[in-house]
């Protein structure tokens, strides 16, 4: 990981960009489950956008898609 | 490096509190060894119960108060409770901590070459609540009620109903996991981060990959117990019902306070997916240890080194979806039994590979009977038949018989006495002129193997036949079935054989303590061993090693063609 | 033992180009989503297991109790207190001790905010109704979660709390050690919020 | 075979002799009697042979029992009812009463409890024990006392901790190896209890002067109360009736 | 070397010895037991007696299991004794540093797990959906309900109309109507309860097992049938019993203090006798206590 100031303000677009889409996507959430369809696919859909979020806090804010080298390097 | 003391710690802090990976070692070897004999001594007494049921116990009958055994004779719910706190101390506070905390502690640091463990007051920390965990298991025996008394694997609604002992045993047991948890987290890093120069994944000792290979099991498959923990104490303290079904009666009373909903069978899916990867925790380091053992005292490299790291590293995933091969009769149907089953086949494979591999090494060797060589040898038919008897109980059609009997203790006892227990002996015997710089007396040595190795087959051999006669376990009084009185002359053959073996671990207590100060010196390396602690200084001063090794070859160089000596170790650089 | 002797602490590895600390929080990450996921299979395990009519039926909708809008407003302040915690050391990676200061306190007072709004709007007014974790499983199964789930924020504020008070003690010793000592405690955040993304949608909307 | 027998009976009369009902304190002679009538259909409540095949030890010590849940004196006049708890209810303030230091026998014998009903007194102390050559498992069921739950495996195993009760209402103890045993134990703050025997008739004395409710419990008729007034050293008598 | 060679040799001849002492020594005992009843069958060291149809089964996979066993673990104590007599360390002796190439132990090993697979799906398999998916016609098989509680056997028969009554936990008393039995439901009203199993031979039995506050299994040696008796679930299980005889129900799994003594007899007895029993127990007689107390 490069620690060079800018790369490191780069970073920060990227956090207020997850930032908003982690807000916009719990309301579409919210939104979802109003919707009149059947159970399952309530599940499905709540389940994927849950990951879909898990997965941007992950990549992004937790740095994994900035450490190529540790995941090549472990596994 | 090694000598960068800035201040003098004090008796406290070197030797109680100490962060010193060596000393965390020993004090988790000392506790552990000490737990196993506590063990040890609980089914001796049940032996008693279950040889002459209902009869005065002699001499220490009456040690044990009137609500435990009035008149000397012990009553079926101090059984209970013996038994439970048998399975549970021996495994949980004694030969887990002692494979992963005691040798893995003390041994693997040094094998890679590290100064320390990498989280050096975690590691303090996970001995702690080790100890925290123990305390409160022995307490669990004065509280009112007695200690927890629905067996090792306490299942509900039994264990949701019983006395406060139980929850004083899932408490111990929350700190027993956080314990374990932390230390596989330490090791795994250690392992990866801290190997020195030159040492690649590959030129590992065997039981150093065994070690990996257990913390990743330790680290995934502990949590799952913890969360059935804390929901059981929920259940017992708080009054829900994860575990308990609607509409239960216990002994006339309609439990209405009870909302239902929940089902025991969620504890056996979360309990097994623990404890099947906890016995091949017990399993590996063990299979690690002999390995080392018996490469060093054949003089020769291991045969099929990547074949059983392989194997290892299978056996590590399989053993995650193996569970429900306790829970057969459960009414489980044909589908997931059939997973299970073919699962089970599955994983014995990488069993038989491993052992075949080591009695292969033992092929055009130069077999040197040492003490440790002795203990490690007996593993190898003792975990064979372990392992076979495994089979039928693998397989469904013949589990219907064997399921909960005297089979299933024949079969787990003979992978966890000779052979776990051995494997520890072997490594007590063969790491003891490392701590301490003696070596054990050999006498002694051979005498106490001799006898344990007899004593121990007498225990456990009757059980098969019990276990085929249709002997359940956990019986209090075996005699009251016909099929069990039948047999009940093995149970007091197999009683004899366990306080036999008692009298056997005499010989290696005393030795144990007497070496400590008046073992015969040895030099550092006495068994001509190549791997890098025998490099260290014994015992290893507080940065084990006075410069920092380089490794040039794989662990098990011994008879190499044309060397000069018939082993060359792994931090020598090229021969002149 | 000081930190120097130990090789990586604070340099990362070579070839995992992990230092230790980091290689340990995933590790302990990993045990997490085990303990979490053994949680989520039996809250699966009993809803399955749930009949369809009768006392012990799972509720849905309006028996619940549970207000989506709490729920919602704990999601965002838990997204909020992600962001603050990444931008604290975003500052601390800039070599500005007093910003990611400010930052972390801002984290700190999010998570008491989260911690407060589920203890006194949602336990005390089930409470209240008379609603216990005795009551139903359904309820057991949310008290638990929520409740283990609150515990380990809590964890995370006493945490932050250290590295705000004594912990910042170590930022004149060795900057880079400090920082990556946050960072470790980020991950750790990010996880729990993380497992909140997946509670909020299981417990208050399905 | 018949020695045991023989000692076994002696220690069963001595028992019963020295179990007296009502310490009657030296002072005051006041009493209350009286008998528990019972009116009823008494087809109805006919006793029933207790199917013991389950454990065949248990006929060794005795050939059958019969069921203790409603046993009325056949011999009486006016029907009367055994195994009732006639107690003062209400009246005597918050008076503090000796505790008599004799203590509570039980014994399990043809799997059965001797005697069905026990009365004592909160701080009083209990001893169970076992006459049957089987294993029986005691089974406390208060809501007041500690839940005691033990076992007795072999014939004169004495329960080592004994028992001390506290006031609570009657509770069942129950057997959990056999499951047709049971008795009741009945707790009070004072010592004005009584548990009616083959004549039905109940005697509560040594009471202070004043005007009392007393209250007869029967394990599956439920309680009748009546008033009393009594004072100077005189005997009242109070018949209660049950009607089911 | 010469001394730990000869205790090597000692411990494995005593080991052998002390496996086979067992079976040689100590024949085969049968006889009553504590509880009064005889029991018949002569148990010893091996299976059980079998009275069931398809039980041989069962004991078919547990011998040919335990031959393949003993001549896996026998051929490969061989090669291990072999292996420590002749590569002992000795003087004049070196080791060899290149592995052996070891065809005969890859072969071996696949032989194994081929034979593995074939008792996996060949026998196991066949033998477990036969006491899984194939129940017996519920019209020609005895209905059984066993209700299990903290150290009782508890057998429901349906009586002569075949449906059983209602039962609910509210109903139950401990003296007598263990089970629960709402007398109101008119199906209850010829339904036996007796603590005695008591079957008809040479038919196929069903019974659902459930119980009330713990789990126990529901294991009868004789008939090899084992099933967990789990509270909140009903589990159906069937044998057929062709031996007539008394012999033994045994809880198999940790249900309380007196797990032990959680034992019931079954009867096997041929349909006259049957029926008589089904009237007999049910009937309750009158107590009176002056002819006794």
């Amino acid at each position: 990981m490069s620690d060079a100031h800018a790369d490191v303000t780069k970073h920060v677009k990227a956090y207020i960009a997850v930032f908003t889409a982690l807000i916009t996507l719990t309301v579409v959430t919210v939104l979802a489950s109003r919707l009149t369809v059947a159970p399952s696919v309530h599940v499905a859909i709540a389940l994927a956008i849950a990951g879909f979020k898990a997965s941007l806090v992950a990549m992004i804010f937790m740095h994994l898609k900035w450490e190529r080298q540790a995941i090549s390097g472990l596994c | 490096m090694s000598g960068d003391h800035h201040h003098e710690p004090s008796f406290i802090r070197k030797y109680v509190f100490s962060v010193d990976h060596k000393v965390i070692g020993i004090q988790y070897g000392v506790t552990a060894l000490c737990f196993l004999f506590l063990g040890f001594c609980l089914i001796m007494m049940m032996r008693w119960q279950l040889a002459y049921p209902g009869e005065t116990m002699p001499i220490i009958g009456n040690l044990f108060g009137e609500a435990a055994m009035p008149g000397g004779v012990m009553l079926p719910e101090f059984y209970n409770s013996l038994g439970a706190m048998h399975g549970t101390i021996m495994i949980f506070l004694g030969v887990v901590p002692l494979l992963v905390g005691a040798f893995g502690n003390y041994v693997m640091p040094l094998q890679i070459g590290a100064p320390d463990m990498a989280f050096p007051k975690l590691n303090m920390l996970s001995y702690w609540s080790y100890f925290l965990g123990g305390v409160v298991m022995l307490a669990s025996f004065f509280v009112p009620g007695g200690a927890a008394n629905s067996g090792w694997t306490s299942y509900p609604p039994l264990s949701d109903i019983a006395t406060t002992g139980q929850t004083w045993w899932l408490f111990g047991m929350v700190c027993l996991i956080t314990s374990s948890l932390l230390g596989s987290v330490n090791f795994i890093v250690t392992i990866v981060q801290l190997r020195v120069e030159g040492l690649t994944m590959f030129r590992l000792p065997f039981f150093v990959w065994a070690q990996l290979i257990t913390s990743f099991l330790l680290l995934l498959a502990f949590p799952p117990l913890e969360a059935a923990g804390v929901l059981q104490l929920m259940d017992r303290l708080a009054g829900t019902s994860f575990f308990l079904p609607e509409g239960l009666v216990v002994s006339g009373v309609v439990q209405t306070q009870i909302s239902g909903g929940g089902s025991p069978i969620l504890w056996q899916h979360l309990f097994w997916f623990l404890a099947h990867p906890e016995v091949y925790v017990l399993i590996l380091p063990a299979m690690g240890m002999v390995a080392e053992i018996i490469s060093i005292n054949t003089r020769k490299p291991l045969w099929g080194y990547r074949a059983m790291i392989y194997s290892t590293i299978f056996l590590g995933f399989m053993s995650f979806i193996v569970w429900a091969h306790h829970m057969f009769m459960t009414g489980m149907g044909t589908k997931i039994s059939a997973f299970f089953a073919t699962t089970t086949m599955i994983i014995s494979i990488p069993s038989v590979v491993i052992l075949t591999a080591m009695v292969i090494s033992l092929y055009q060797g130069a077999i040197r009977f040492t003490v440790p060589m002795l203990f490690a040898l007996a593993f190898l038919p003792m975990f064979a038949i372990g392992g076979l008897t495994g089979l039928p109980l693998g397989l469904p059609a013949s589990d219907i018989h064997l399921h909960d009997t005297y089979y299933v203790i024949g079969h787990f006892h003979y992978v966890v006495a000779p052979g776990t227990i051995f494997a520890i002996f072997a490594g007590i015997y063969h790491w003891f002129p490392k701590i301490t710089g003696r070596t054990l007396n050999k006498t002694l040595g051979y005498i106490h193997f001799a006898f344990s190795f007899i004593f121990i087959n007498i225990i456990f051999m009757p059980m098969f036949w019990q276990g085929m006669a249709g002997v359940s376990r956990r019986l209090y009084d075996q005699t009251v079935y016909a099929h069990g009185d039948a047999v009940q002359s093995l149970t007091v053959i197999s009683s004899w054989g366990a306080w036999m073996l008692g009298l056997a671990q005499i010989p290696f207590i005393i030795n144990f303590f007497i070496s400590i100060k008046a073992g015969k010196k040895v030099s550092d390396n006495p068994w001509e061993a190549t791997t890098l602690e025998w490099s260290a200084p014994s015992p290893p001063p507080h940065g084990n090693f006075a410069t920092v090794p380089v490794v040039y070859r794989g662990p098990y160089e011994y008879s190499v063609p044309g060397a000069s000596s018939d082993y060359i170790p792994q931090h020598i650089t090229t021969e002149a | 033992m000081s930190a120097e002797v130990l090789p990586y602490t604070v340099k990362p590895h070579p070839v995992t180009g992990l230092y230790n600390g980091k290689f340990g929080i995933w590790l302990f990450l990993a045990s997490e989503v085990m303990l979490f996921g053994a949680l989520f299979s039996t809250y699966i395990f009993l809803r399955i297991g749930a009949p369809e009519t009768g006392p012990t039926a799972w509720p849905t909708g309006e028996q619940t109790h549970l207000s989506w809008k709490l729920g919602g407003l704990n999601t965002l302040i838990l997204i909020l207190s992600s962001v603050t915690m990444v931008m604290a050391w975003v500052q601390f990676k800039m070599d500005n001790l007093a910003k990611g200061r400010m930052y972390l306190i801002a984290t700190a007072v999010l998570a008491i905010a989260f911690v407060a709004i589920k203890l006194k709007f949602e336990y005390m007014h089930k409470f209240h109704l008379g609603i216990k974790p005795s009551t139903s499983v359904f309820f057991a199964i949310y008290f638990t979660m929520t409740g283990l789930h609150a515990l380990h924020i809590i964890g995370g504020v006493v945490v932050i709390a250290y590295f705000i008070g004594p912990g910042a003690k170590l930022w004149h010793e060795n900057r880079e050690y400090y920082t990556n000592r946050i960072e470790c405690t980020g991950l750790y955040w990010h996880f729990v919020d993380l497992v909140w993304i997946f509670l909020f949608p299981i417990l208050y909307l399905l | 075979m018949k020695l045991s027998m023989i000692t076994l009976a002696a220690a069963f009369a001595i028992n019963t002799i020295t179990f007296t009902p009502t310490p009657c304190q030296a002072g005051d002679k006041n009493v209350i009697t009286g008998k528990i009538i019972f009116k009823g259909d008494l087809a109805k409540y006919k006793r029933t042979k207790i199917n013991t095949s389950k454990d065949p030890n248990c006929k060794k010590s005795k050939k059958t029992i019969g069921s203790e849940k409603v046993i009325i004196n056949k011999k009486t006049d006016p029907l009367t009812l055994r195994n009732v708890v006639v107690s003062i209810k209400s009246g005597l303030g918050d008076k503090v009463f000796p505790v008599s230091k004799e203590e509570l026998k039980v014994t399990q014998f043809g799997c059965q409890y001797k005697p069905h009903i026990i009365a004592g007194q909160s701080g009083q102390t209990l001893r169970i024990l076992n006459g049957d050559n089987t294993n029986h498992n005691i089974h406390f069921l208060p809501k007041v006392n500690d839940e005691h739950n033990f076992t007795q495996p072999k014939k004169d195993m004495v329960k080592g901790k004994t028992i001390v009760l506290k006031a609570e209402d009657p509770f069942k103890v129950k057997c959990d190896v056999h499951p047709w045993m049971n008795c009741y134990i009945a707790v009070f703050e004072h010592p004005f209890f009584d548990v009616t025997g083959k004549d039905g008739t109940f005697k509560l004395a040594g009471m202070p002067d004043g005007s009392y409710t007393i209250q007869a419990w029967h394990e599956s008729f439920g309680t009748v109360t009546a008033e009393a007034e009594i004072s100077g050293n005189t005997i009242v008598t109070k018949d209660m009736t049950f009607e089911p | 070397m010469n001394r730990s060679r000869i205790i090597g040799v000692a411990t494995v001849i005593v080991v052998i010895v002390c496996m086979m002492a067992p079976t040689v020594v100590l024949g085969q005992t049968d006889g009553p037991v504590a509880s009064g009843h005889i029991i018949d069958g002569d148990y010893g060291y091996g299976m059980p007696p079998n009275a069931s149809k398809d039980g041989h089964n069962v004991d078919n996979l547990i011998h040919i299991l335990h031959w393949f066993m003993l001549a896996l673990f026998v051929a490969w104590g061989i090669f291990f004794v072999y292996c420590l007599m002749r590569f002992r360390a000795r003087a004049g002796h070196r080791a060899t540093y290149d592995p052996v190439k070891a065809k005969v132990s890859k072969y071996a090993e696949i032989g194994v797990a081929a034979f593995e697979a074939f008792l996996l799906i060949g026998l196991s398999m066949p033998i477990w959906a036969a006491t899984k998916n194939e129940p017996p016609a519920k019209e020609l098989a005895t209905h059984v309900r066993v209700v299990a509680e903290q150290f009782q056997w508890n057998f429901h028969y349906p009586g002569t109309d075949g449906t059983f009554g209602r039962t609910a936990a509210a109903f139950v008393d401990t003296v007598d109507n263990p089970l629960g039995l709402d007398r109101s439901d008119p199906a209850a009203e010829d339904d036996v309860f007796a603590t005695e199993l008591h079957l008809p031979v040479n038919k196929p039995v069903i019974c659902d097992l459930t119980s009330k506050d713990v789990i126990h299994s529901f294991f009868l040696p004789v008939m090899r049938v084992k099933q967990d008796v789990i509270p909140g679930m009903r589990i159906p299980v069937w044998f057929t019993p062709v031996k007539e005889g008394r012999y033994e129900v045994a809880c198999a799994q940790l249900c309380g203090n007196n797990h032990y003594s959680m034992r019931a007899e079954m009867v096997i007895e041929d349909d006259a006798s049957f029926a008589t029993w089904l009237e007999e127990v049910g009937k309750v007689e009158e107590f009176d206590e002056d002819e006794l107390d």
